[in-house]
């Protein structure tokens, strides 16, 4: 489904990524794990169109999207969660997930402004739609909250919701879990099963290596911007490589 | 960043003697610098800037308005330093002013260079304006830094009202388009770059002429602005200033 | 359980009990460890276990909300970043944050910035001066040049070397390999190793690759999700098969949630 | 459901209470006043649009509100074309340059975005001041016709009362529906974070451009208006100073709110009526008004009024339970 | 804290309200509109000062047939927006018999559709010619038209052999309606212009300009605008080695164009109204014994000199003083007695209306003075 063809980024005179390939199948999920400054984030920015890569390629479904901005990305079906949590903090849970809703409609300032019929069919379907995806992740009955209130667990949570109204078929998660508890932890792994099973890709950055381990069929090891080795969680857990790279080599 | 919107709001008025009055004058409009920081930014640490725009154009109407009511509305003549007689060089003549105000410009790049550069508490300003939070890693007490800051802009945008006041005349609402030249020549110039903006400054200043001179010299404001737009629309970081990839 | 090796050296520091927040995320709980004179101390843990959110505590950047802590019998807990160096305590802070527009000599004189005010202080500031650079000679040939130039290792040696400017009591290094080759991740362990021996400087030391961290020190805490789960001599806690579940979440049936 | 058709009710009442407000206020210069602050108002709804719901600041929008005026005035005055025409051409004008110069602009933020808007402003200002010919120059444009439908002219203040006020109220219902439909909340997406609104397929460059391009549409229909009711147009009321006014106006009021907007109108517009008991005062009070309100009230007026109402509201409703 | 901002907000509109409403009293009620701030408050402050001290002296002496006139003065700010906001009020709340001011054309034009709908005398301090003409049935003026002062340096220069003249005009109203004159004017004086420069009202620095003037051939130089731009062009002027003459408006004629110029004044000559000169003209003058009282009076009460600015509303003042003690108080009165005002020697000149000439100036109202050893000196 989505395929990285030697991505090089250099930043000044810092490589960040070097000669980075891989590729996700279509309906797994997928964990992109490595010690700090591997350069995981890096990644996740250069697939979504917030960074530019030096050189190499990005392909969805066998289509180059190496230089899509975001919003274009968006539209196609590959979406993002952020590390820091980036909610629309001043609007209400439901209007953020409306806004996840944004490229499934099609109203213009004008129909807006004038409230054409059309609009407000719209308007009623974004509603209902946005709702249902709060009852899938189980948030419905916080929807009246503005989202600067929401605890932190609750606001990972809205952010996923958020991104699954875009209906993607691809979602990419930057340590979802971090800063959750584990009763929380335990949720989160649920709700990424259940995402799976309705047929869309997951990949994650993530430190919790218990939530790696249980949830991702296929992880992929980064480390010094290069890719180190990739397998089953299994595999990986038993490479040499790979627990060198986190306990050190010494 | 908000030293160049800062400089017109100390072109203010003071007419007592000549020498002590520049020093009051300074001290002042230094003190009033530092009050506006401490009272009304320092507050809105992380404000969004819009905020601090808004504050800051609130506090310049203010000023003014403070002015207006201590100095009066007139326009004032600030006697000049030495003299109001040109001098004759070849062809060309000069106001001795000018040579002050060409002196004391050369002094203070001169000294804000020296000043950044050499001393511990420049480096440690320059410091706190690349990273705060490590430089309070090293014992800096950033706060004061970001006070200090605004006392040194103060300062030396009150100089520059006083050492122009003598040509330009001054009245409570002078300074404004001062200020907003002084703002086009640090962004022609690039930012944070202390000879750029004086190259700024220059460049302006002689497009200014030169398209005064062939086009009219009505639109000598509006040819500023638009050498603003097109360098803010295709250089942003200024002319002189070679393009940073800074990490995001 | 923990095992003291130096009993009648004086405590130098001693955290009681912190939690601390990354605005909602409890990033520390109930953290409690201590320090003692001479000592290199190392915390290990995976990634966001809250290691350097604790020392991001002790330096004054994040302070904690409850708990205690005491740098030589003296709470420290509300002072400022600044007055927390000024007590003698520094952190080279992690990812090689330096000056980049400044140049070497200009960051390590920064490094010393509370020395400017004496005479007496200055010639110390020299010799300390000196002594950074004999730790570390390419620093000295580069002094001129932009911190912004140099590379990876450079960066963290001038990061570590403008910590020791304050002549620190106690200094903090947060993650000094990360991100760096083999070879020259070893060539720093081996200057902290010097750091210790030879100017008995006490140092809490954070870091990612516990192996070449544990070799170094004298004693180990292992963080996990905010936690210390263990803590030990440095010899007992690399033979521990826990640390490697801690990293790597094998085995975590057994272990899960303590 | 509910929350809707309060809103419209608010509405209701809103327009009502101002339709009649002529018949308390007959023969007053007040009328006047409020013939003003329907401009005003306009224009603060305008640049809320961008400025509060987008997040981005204009300090030149008094250019757009100068573009509409010397449009209508010049094209009235000297082609002698109809006003209600010359009215839809002025506001297209002014549209398709806000257009043009909307895509380099709004790439700008902060500080650069404010400085490069007031260039822009100041700008227009000096080629208002300057083509003496076509805009009379400093010392004015006068003799614009009034607008009128069929015989009936519009050249006292209760008909302009009118005439503003329909349309005013008409382009804060048109902004109240855009505010609440997807284009709002993307605007309001964007003002959070322009990262995350992206990445949710929001095109936040075209649709910055596109505010920016409604905004000067309904400002410049402002100027027209403007210069129609006054007759009169001199570049003096289009400077940066009034530039400055708006924003002051939309902060003072509440970014982000519509009937803030009108607050912060009616209040800076009536202002120096009685700060002139203040006589020289009143430009202080002016800079002092724009830091307070930005610094303890940073929801504006508005919203200050609405937790006031909340606050009574939230104590009758403790009376009636305790009554019952 | 909110709260009570809030209320103090609320009593100060709800005082306002009540000023409006305030019941009309039984003395002759005249409006004045001044730019006290902003731009122009060169013009506007004096004028009002003057208003006020003339209002005061009439009262003192009995006022007009017993009655008392109170004067309600606005700010315009030079803005046309609150120039028209001001001059409603005047005329629906406060309901004045006739109003004076504004002080800037601008500020003018904007009120008079306004007052001419209301019926209501106006008579402008303002010096555009555009306000008089044409004529309309309800507006007067006191400022002398540029008109005049053109026509009055011309025929000196035509005097003085000079035929080649640069221009440098401001480009505000005064600025631009002078520029409009001195070209108009230039054919009948057989007077060629030869460089025709403008500068911005906030200008701080001209040598541009005059550099340009420099190398033409120019027997003179016309600098047309007000304080303190001409005060910069005449350093500059000094400050380049200029040696051709300069000559100034009728905008410069107060003392403290001599303070800001300068050294750079000397020599200067411009077109004035009598009242800077007022003691050095023969006693035969008509206009001596008004000029005395004012500048006299007004040293006496404000400690400083008198212009011509506040002659303007002297001059207002005293016609519609005349006016009401022959026609009454009724706006229409007022008027037509304006109309009839016959050889009245006011501040700025003899004032002769008519039905076809509402300015009722001649270029006798002005005086061509030169400025000597900082003081000005009649020529003639």
């Amino acid at each position: 489904m989505l395929r990285l063809e030697g991505i090089t980024k250099i930043f000044g005179g810092l490589t960040a990524l070097k000669d980075v390939s891989l590729s996700v199948t279509t309906g797994s999920i997928t964990g992109i794990i490595g010690p700090n400054g591997a350069g995981k984030t890096t990644l996740f920015n250069i697939i979504t169109g917030l960074y530019t890569q030096t050189s190499g390629d990005v392909y969805l479904n066998q289509k180059n999207i190496s230089f899509f901005p975001p919003e274009v990305l968006a539209g196609i079906g590959l979406v993002r969660t952020f590390q820091n949590v980036e909610l629309f903090g001043q609007m209400t849970v439901l209007e953020n997930v409306m806004v996840g809703l944004h490229t499934k409609s099609h109203s213009g300032i004008f129909s807006c402004a004038f409230k054409m019929p059309g609009q407000i069919k719209e308007e009623r379907y974004i509603r209902e739609k946005a709702l249902q995806w709060l009852e899938f992740t189980g948030m419905a009955d916080l929807s009246g909250i503005q989202a600067e209130n929401l605890p932190f667990g609750k606001g990972r949570l809205l952010e996923i919701s958020r991104a699954l109204a875009v209906e993607p078929r691809i979602i990419l998660m930057d340590e979802p879990a971090a800063g959750l508890n584990s009763r929380e932890t335990a949720g989160l792994a649920h709700l990424i099963s259940r995402i799976r099973e309705s047929g869309i890709t997951v990949v994650l950055v993530e430190h919790d290596m218990e939530l790696v381990m249980d949830i991702c069929e296929s992880i992929i090891v980064l480390n010094l911007g290069k890719k180190l080795t990739e397998g089953t969680p299994r595999e990986i857990q038993e490479n040499e490589a790979v627990i060198a790279a986190y306990l050190g080599d010494g | 960043m908000l030293g160049g919107m800062l400089t017109f709001f100390f072109l203010v008025i003071f007419g007592l003697p000549l020498a002590p009055s520049i020093i009051l004058a300074i001290l002042i409009s230094t003190i009033v610098g530092i009050t506006f920081e401490r009272l009304a930014i320092r507050p809105l640490k992380n404000a969004k800037p819009i905020r601090l725009i808004i504050i800051t154009i609130g506090a310049s109407i203010f000023m003014r308005g403070a002015a207006m009511l201590i100095w009066g509305k007139d326009t004032h003549a600030l006697p000049a330093f030495s003299g109001n007689d040109p001098l004759y060089i070849a062809q060309a003549t000069i106001l001795p002013q000018h040579l002050w105000i060409f002196a004391i410009t050369i002094l203070i790049i001169i000294a804000s260079r020296l000043f950044f550069n050499h001393s511990i508490i420049g480096k440690a300003m320059r410091a706190c304006a690349y990273n705060a939070q490590v430089a309070s890693l090293v014992g800096i007490d950033v706060k004061i830094m970001v006070m200090l800051s605004f006392a040194v802009s103060a300062a030396i945008g009150s100089m520059a009202g006083i050492i122009i006041a003598p040509l330009t005349m001054t009245s409570y609402d002078v300074g404004i388009m001062l200020g907003l030249k002084g703002f086009c020549a640090v962004i022609i110039g690039g930012m944070s770059s202390g000879l750029g903006t004086v190259l700024g400054g220059l460049l302006l200043g002689l497009l200014e002429a030169l398209g005064a001179g062939f086009i009219s010299a009505s639109y000598k404001d509006a040819i500023a602005f638009i050498i603003l737009l097109l360098i803010l629309f295709f250089r942003p970081e200024g002319l002189f200033k070679k393009k940073e990839t800074e990490r995001v | 359980m923990a095992i003291f090796i130096s009993r009648k050296l004086k405590t130098m520091l001693k955290i009681k009990n912190i939690n601390t927040y990354y605005g909602q995320v409890h990033a520390l709980k109930n953290v409690s460890l201590h320090l003692t004179e001479g000592e290199i101390v190392t915390l290990i843990g995976a990634n966001g276990a809250g290691k350097t959110t604790l020392l991001n505590s002790l330096s004054g950047i994040v302070p904690s909300r409850s708990g205690q802590i005491l740098f030589n019998d003296t709470p420290i807990n509300d002072l400022y970043a600044h007055q927390i160096v000024k007590m003698g305590i520094s952190q080279v802070p992690e990812g090689r944050q330096v000056f980049k527009p400044l140049s070497v000599e200009d960051n390590l004189e920064l490094g010393a910035y509370l020395y400017n005010r004496k005479r007496a202080d200055k010639t110390e500031t020299k010799k300390t001066g000196e002594m950074v650079y004999g730790l570390f000679p390419i620093l000295k040939e580069r002094r001129k040049q932009l911190a912004g130039t140099l590379s990876g290792g450079e960066l963290q040696m001038l990061s570590i070397g403008r910590a020791l400017m304050a002549r620190p009591k106690l200094l903090l290094l947060d993650e000094p390999s990360m991100g760096l080759a083999p070879m020259v991740a070893q060539e720093i362990f081996q200057v902290i190793g010097n750091l210790s021996r030879e100017k008995k400087t006490t140092i809490l030391l954070v870091e990612q690759n516990a192996r070449a961290a544990l070799k170094l020190a004298n004693r180990g805490y292992v963080l996990e999700t905010g936690r210390l789960i263990l803590e030990g001599t440095a010899a007992s806690l690399l033979e521990n098969k826990e640390v490697q579940r801690a990293y790597l979440g094998k085995d975590k049936k057994e272990i899960w949630e303590r | 459901m509910t929350k809707e058709k309060r809103q419209i009710l608010i509405f209701l009442i809103f327009a009502l209470a101002l339709l009649i407000t002529p018949f308390f206020l007959q023969g007053s210069y007040y009328l006047n006043v409020l013939v003003f602050i329907g401009i005003h108002t306009m224009l603060a709804v305008a640049l809320n649009l961008l400025l509060g719901y987008a997040g981005q600041i204009s300090l030149g929008h008094a250019a757009f509100f100068g573009l509409g005026a010397y449009i209508s005035g010049i094209l009235t005055t000297r082609f002698s074309l109809d006003p209600w025409l010359v009215i839809v051409l002025a506001a297209v004008c002014a549209a398709t340059i806000a257009f043009v110069i909307g895509f380099p602009i709004l790439k700008l933020k902060g500080h650069y975005l404010a400085m490069a808007t007031l260039g822009f402003g100041i700008i227009i200002y000096i080629i208002f001041n300057e083509t003496v010919s076509w805009t009379g120059g400093p010392s004015g444009l006068s003799g614009i016709p009034s607008l009128h439908i069929g015989s009936w002219i519009f050249d006292n203040d209760l008909y302009n009362y009118y005439l503003i006020w329909i349309i005013t109220l008409a382009v804060m219902l048109l902004s109240i529906n855009l505010s609440q439909s997807r284009i709002g909340r993307a605007l309001r997406a964007i003002h959070d974070s322009e990262v995350a609104a992206r990445v949710m397929g929001i095109n936040a460059r075209v649709l910055k451009v596109q505010i920016f391009t409604v905004s000067a549409f309904i400002s410049a229909i402002a100027g027209s208006l403007y210069a129609h009711t006054m007759t009169f147009i001199a570049p003096a009321s289009f400077g940066f100073n009034f530039s400055v006014e708006l924003v002051t106006m939309v902060v003072v009021g509440g970014l982000g709110s519509i009937y803030g907007s009108f607050l912060g109108a009616a209040i800076l517009t009536i202002l120096p009526e009685f700060l002139r008991f203040f006589h020289d005062f009143d430009i202080i009070i002016y800079g002092l008004l724009l830091i307070i309100i930005n610094m303890f009230m940073p929801g504006g007026l508005i919203s200050g009024l609405q937790s006031l109402a909340e606050i009574a509201a939230a104590k009758m409703k403790g009376k009636t339970r305790g009554d019952a | 804290m909110f709260k009570n901002l809030f209320r103090i907000i609320f009593t100060l509109l709800f005082f306002v309200l009540l000023a409006g409403a305030a019941v009309a009293a039984p003395p002759i009620k005249i409006g004045a509109l001044f730019s006290v701030s902003g731009p122009a408050s060169f013009l506007g402050e004096p004028e009002r000062n003057t208003a006020q001290m003339m209002v005061e002296q009439i009262n003192k002496a009995g006022g007009i047939k017993g009655r008392k006139l109170e004067l309600i003065v606005y700010d315009t700010q030079a803005d046309a927006t609150k120039a028209v906001q001001a001059v409603n009020r005047l005329i629906k709340d406060d309901k004045v018999v006739a109003i004076i001011g504004p002080s800037t054309t601008g500020d003018s034009m904007a009120v008079i559709p306004v007052v001419e709908k209301a019926e209501i005398p106006l008579i402008s301090c303002a010096a555009g010619i555009k306000i008089t003409e044409p004529v309309k049935k309800w507006i007067f003026k006191t400022a002398q038209n540029d008109v005049l002062a053109v026509a009055r340096i011309y025929q000196y220069m035509k005097e003085q052999k000079i035929s080649k003249v640069a221009i440098l005009t401001v480009s505000d109203g005064f600025g631009s309606s002078g520029r409009e004159q001195l070209v108009l004017q230039s054919k009948d004086f057989g007077i060629e212009i030869i460089s025709d420069e403008t500068y911005g009202p906030a200008d701080k620095d001209m040598t541009v300009q005059l550099t340009k003037i420099r190398g033409s051939a120019a027997q003179a130089i016309i600098c047309w605008g007000t304080n303190p731009g001409p005060a910069i062009v005449a350093r500059n002027a000094k400050q380049l080695g200029i040696k051709t003459p300069l000559y100034m408006s009728h905008g410069v004629s107060s003392k403290r164009f001599i303070e800001l110029a300068g050294d750079g004044s000397e020599g200067i000559i411009l077109p004035s109204g009598r009242v800077i000169v007022a003691d050095q003209l023969p006693n035969a003058d008509p206009q001596k014994k008004a000029l005395l009282s004012y500048v006299n009076g007004y040293r006496k009460q404000y400690k400083v000199e008198g212009d011509h600015f506040g002659g303007h509303a002297w001059d207002a003042i005293m016609l519609l003083k005349r006016a009401i003690e022959r026609g009454g108080d009724s706006p229409a009165a007022i008027r037509d007695e304006l109309e009839k005002t016959k050889d009245f020697a006011g501040i700025g000149g003899t004032f002769n209306y008519s039905e076809q000439d509402h300015a009722g100036l001649t270029k006798d109202a002005f005086v061509l003075v030169q400025i000597n050893q900082g003081d000005w000196k009649l020529i003639k």
